[in-house]
């Protein structure tokens, strides 16, 4: 995903802005606008819940939706 | 079964692409309508192999186009079938639409809606994540007057929700929606077979096939958010 | 010469139903699309022989509908052709609707829109009389893309606006109505010679005759009031 | 014309409510709801203006755009 995804995006549970964390990025030339995320976590800046990235898509099921895939 | 299960299934086998070569004998005109203008930001729901996006981009220049599925598989295809950086795929669920108010200029969906386990909550979330003026387009093969997809749910753990013309522009009112068109559009690519084929697989007779298709096609409803 | 003057000879030499039958290929499909509920208000400018509110009284049980036109023998031929009491017709300008904001749930207006002296005076006055949510669809075959179309202007003496689709959508938003849906409506059922025919009367080739109707045919813009 | 439609009417050039005057009607068996107007005027309540009734149909063109009709 896009860093830039962030502006739009919220928690699906209280609709809080999310901070990205842990992120790595795929290989853009220093063009960090360009950013593509390829995995981390967003975090929920008031509920404080965890989001995964992963292969560059966020998943942004409610956690009680979300089972953890095969890894 | 969960939404994730069913279609995770659907993905990994192939469906995604077969559903986009059938639906989008509809889809696409349905998609020429949408007003969007150059980079106007459209959220694809239940995005599939996210082919309706795609067209977006290409036709109408639209701006960031996101499609969010229920199915990590799903999206995880639809991601591959692009290089376009303007164009994004997020797993997420139609209850809990993960956008801030006003983010969204144009919210489509086909073959998808009526998979929402509430779809008065999934109005109300698209409601409050469309810009004023913004539109919905929700279109639908799955509905009451289609007595033909009646049976579909029998195929699928999933329970749908099987609305009449009539129960879709109240609900889209009821969610604070502008009802701005509701229209039927015929199929007039599936190849329907000469009379001396039926019955088929799928099919009793060829009258009921060119009634499905030729006449009852895909039901589309269109909001508009005030 | 005035709308009055250059209608009401249409209209005594029959030209209301002549129109009538070949608008109706197009127009039908977009009255279609309107979501007017029981007991909806429609109003129609530039009414002709009146056949739109007529079918929309008939096929969606209406409310009332009005029929407005600057020529009074349309006005009194369209009159001649119901009984309905429900269906009324009256004699106005597009520039100055005779109307009080918020009365009117619906305005449909087919090949008329374009000879409103100032277009955008008429969207202003659409938008007025329009409650929240009410519609305007605004069909014209008479548009800049529709380049079969651009000679039609040197056959009357009215000057006729020749907007293109994204013109049509500008104006609607500057007149603070949302813009729904764009559409052009192919006419499936105007008798396309066979090519040895041509040239025919009106068309040089049967290529042409093709593009105007089975391609251009009618725009369609709907605007619905915030 | 109907006389309900002088709910929602309303003089073109500064949308003023209209009053009926001068009313002939067509023969409703006593049914006023119903009651047909064929002939009379409307008067804005403001500006005073008139606009014809002809053959129940009420003319609400701007007055400059009015022309008489031969009789
Ligand atoms: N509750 C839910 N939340 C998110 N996505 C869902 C969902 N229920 C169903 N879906 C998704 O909706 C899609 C329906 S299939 C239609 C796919 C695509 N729009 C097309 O036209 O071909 C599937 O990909 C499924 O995973
Ligand atoms: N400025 C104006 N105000 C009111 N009516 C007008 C007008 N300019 C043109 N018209 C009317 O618009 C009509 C256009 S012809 C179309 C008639 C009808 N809608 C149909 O589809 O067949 C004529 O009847 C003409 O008298």
């Amino acid at each position: 995903m896009k860093e830039s995804l962030l502006d739009i995006l919220r928690c699906p549970l209280d609709k809080h802005e999310l901070e990205l964390e842990n992120a790595t990025y795929a290989d853009t030339d220093g063009d960090t606008d360009a950013a593509e995320v390829v995995s981390g976590e967003l975090v929920c800046t008031d509920c404080g819940e965890h989001y995964p990235i992963d292969d560059g898509i966020p998943n942004l099921l409610p956690p009680d939706m979300r089972e953890e895939s095969p890894a | 079964m969960s939404v994730r299960e069913e279609f995770d299934d659907w993905a990994t086998s192939g469906r995604d692409r077969g559903m986009e070569e059938r639906h989008w004998h509809t889809a696409k005109h349905a998609l020429a309508r949408i007003p969007v203008e150059p980079g106007d930001t459209v959220l694809d729901l239940g995005c599939g192999s996210g082919y309706a996006g795609r067209a977006l981009r290409d036709t109408k220049d639209a701006g960031r186009i996101y499609g969010l599925d229920g199915s990590p598989e799903m999206a995880h295809n639809a991601a591959g079938y692009t290089d376009d950086e303007q164009v994004s795929y997020l797993v997420g669920d139609f209850g809990s639409l993960p956008f801030g108010e006003n983010t969204i200029d144009h919210v489509w969906s086909m073959e998808a809606f009526y998979y929402a386990a509430d779809p008065r909550e999934t109005l109300a979330e698209i409601a409050r994540v469309l810009r004023p003026g913004g539109t919905f387009y929700c279109a639908v093969n799955y509905y009451e007057e289609n007595v033909h997809s009646h049976q579909w749910q029998e195929k699928i753990s999933i329970e749908m929700t099987r609305w009449d013309r009539e129960q879709y522009r109240d609900a889209f009112r009821e969610s604070g929606l502008y009802v701005a068109e509701q229209d039927t559009i015929p199929d007039r690519e599936i190849t329907i077979p000469a009379e001396a084929e039926f019955p088929t697989q799928n099919w009793d007779t060829r009258e009921e096939m060119v009634e499905r298709y030729r006449e009852f096609g895909t039901l589309l409803t269109v909001g508009v958010a005030p």
